[in-house]
């Protein structure tokens, strides 16, 4: 197993009501999977996921990349800053 | 160390200060600073014309630092000629007039580019620094959505 | 009168207060501004190297003053999105980084020209505002010559 | 007689030693006219002359302009601020 943290920002953390969530999910799971997965534990979230960005450890991380062991996770829409 | 070229990166909740600043991004060889800042619009009239309130900003505060840390060192890379860069995104409940973000970049004269590095800095952090803004107006409270998705590797 | 477009221009022997003079071309609507500043350099490298222990400038006043409102309303007429204008050109005995010149333009947002409108005006104001510098150096002092020929009606 | 006064800046006043002058000087004289007297009062001008920038009543004037009366001419090379 491997145990990741998970940030949400911006109308993600509002859809799914909480800042951070620690989780242990198996060795290898891909972003895509991580995807569907919060999509069936968090159904607020499943229409977000198409769209949200993800970040693996700070950097910007796409459908095909497995998740290290201990990553830090973000999940947040386009960002709008400025 | 005097002749290292100075890089200030930050988010922060304290009041942007253009003066502390540009002297931090200013060395003996400077001689033109091209800076932007973007302020908060009470009233905005292009597009779906609305008011506003005051906007809370929020970010992912280390991944956003490492992020403006990368634009700035995508500025150096494509204008060598920049000496010092600052740039400062304030966070948290902003209201009309209010600096909010702010791009420097100095340089030994004026037509080396400085101005459009400066220009390239804020549309870089508008891309890929993470940092959200929930507008509160007479209408109720709405998050700016961004468009940009970056890509592998930005 | 708070949505007339306010236009600050003026010489001076005070420091330039980028805080102040951006807070005075903020209005309501306005949501972006690109400032440029220029500086004493202590070491100039491009053309002739050489050091600079101080610049003296000196100017004439009211003709100066006026041919700034001009240059702004230059600014104006090209990029009528322009809200706030500052420019101020500080005059006296000036050290290595120490800003001498000030141009910002304000607008509701950054891709309406308002980087182009300071550049503009600081291009401008070295052309035609009555403005000169001695450089004083290791070497002695010496006029820095400008090199522009105003046209009839400049 | 037309009552004027002339200001020095920069170069053309080192050169000539002085801030200011006051002076008389034939009704309808022209910019060129004046240069022309201004070379022969302050030879220490006469050089400066081909290349100064002159104003009246601080606007740019050029070689053809009649003076005005009670003009405030001024003499100076071309700016170098910022």
């Amino acid at each position: 197993m491997n145990h990741i943290k998970l940030l949400f920002f911006a109308t993600i953390r509002d859809r799914v009501g909480m800042k951070s969530l620690e989780l242990d999910i198996p060795t290898d799971l891909t972003i895509l999977q991580l995807k569907e997965k919060i999509g069936v534990d968090y159904p607020n979230l499943k229409e977000s996921m198409k769209s949200v960005l993800i970040t693996i450890n700070r950097e910007y991380a796409f459908d095909e990349a497995v998740i290290p062991l201990n990553a830090e996770i973000a999940l947040f829409p386009p960002v709008s800053g400025g | 160390m005097t002749d290292t070229f100075p890089t200030i990166y930050s988010i922060t909740e304290d009041e942007i200060d253009l003066n502390d600043l540009l002297a931090k991004i200013t060395l003996t060889s400077t001689g033109a600073a091209a800076i932007f800042t973007g302020m908060v619009r009470g009233i905005t009239s292009r597009g779906a014309a609305h008011e506003t309130e005051y906007l809370e900003y929020e970010s992912y505060v280390p991944m956003a630092e490492a992020k403006m840390k990368q634009v700035a060192d995508e500025i150096r890379e494509k204008w060598a000629v920049v000496e010092g860069i600052a740039i400062v995104q304030r966070i948290g409940k902003l209201y009309p007039k209010t600096p909010t973000v702010l791009i420097a970049c100095t340089a030994a004269h004026r037509d080396t580019g400085v101005f459009d590095a400066a220009r390239y800095g804020i549309d870089r952090l508008k891309e890929i620094v993470p940092v959200w803004k929930k507008e509160v107006g007479p209408g109720g409270q709405e998050w700016v959505e961004g468009d940009y998705i970056p890509k592998p590797g930005e």
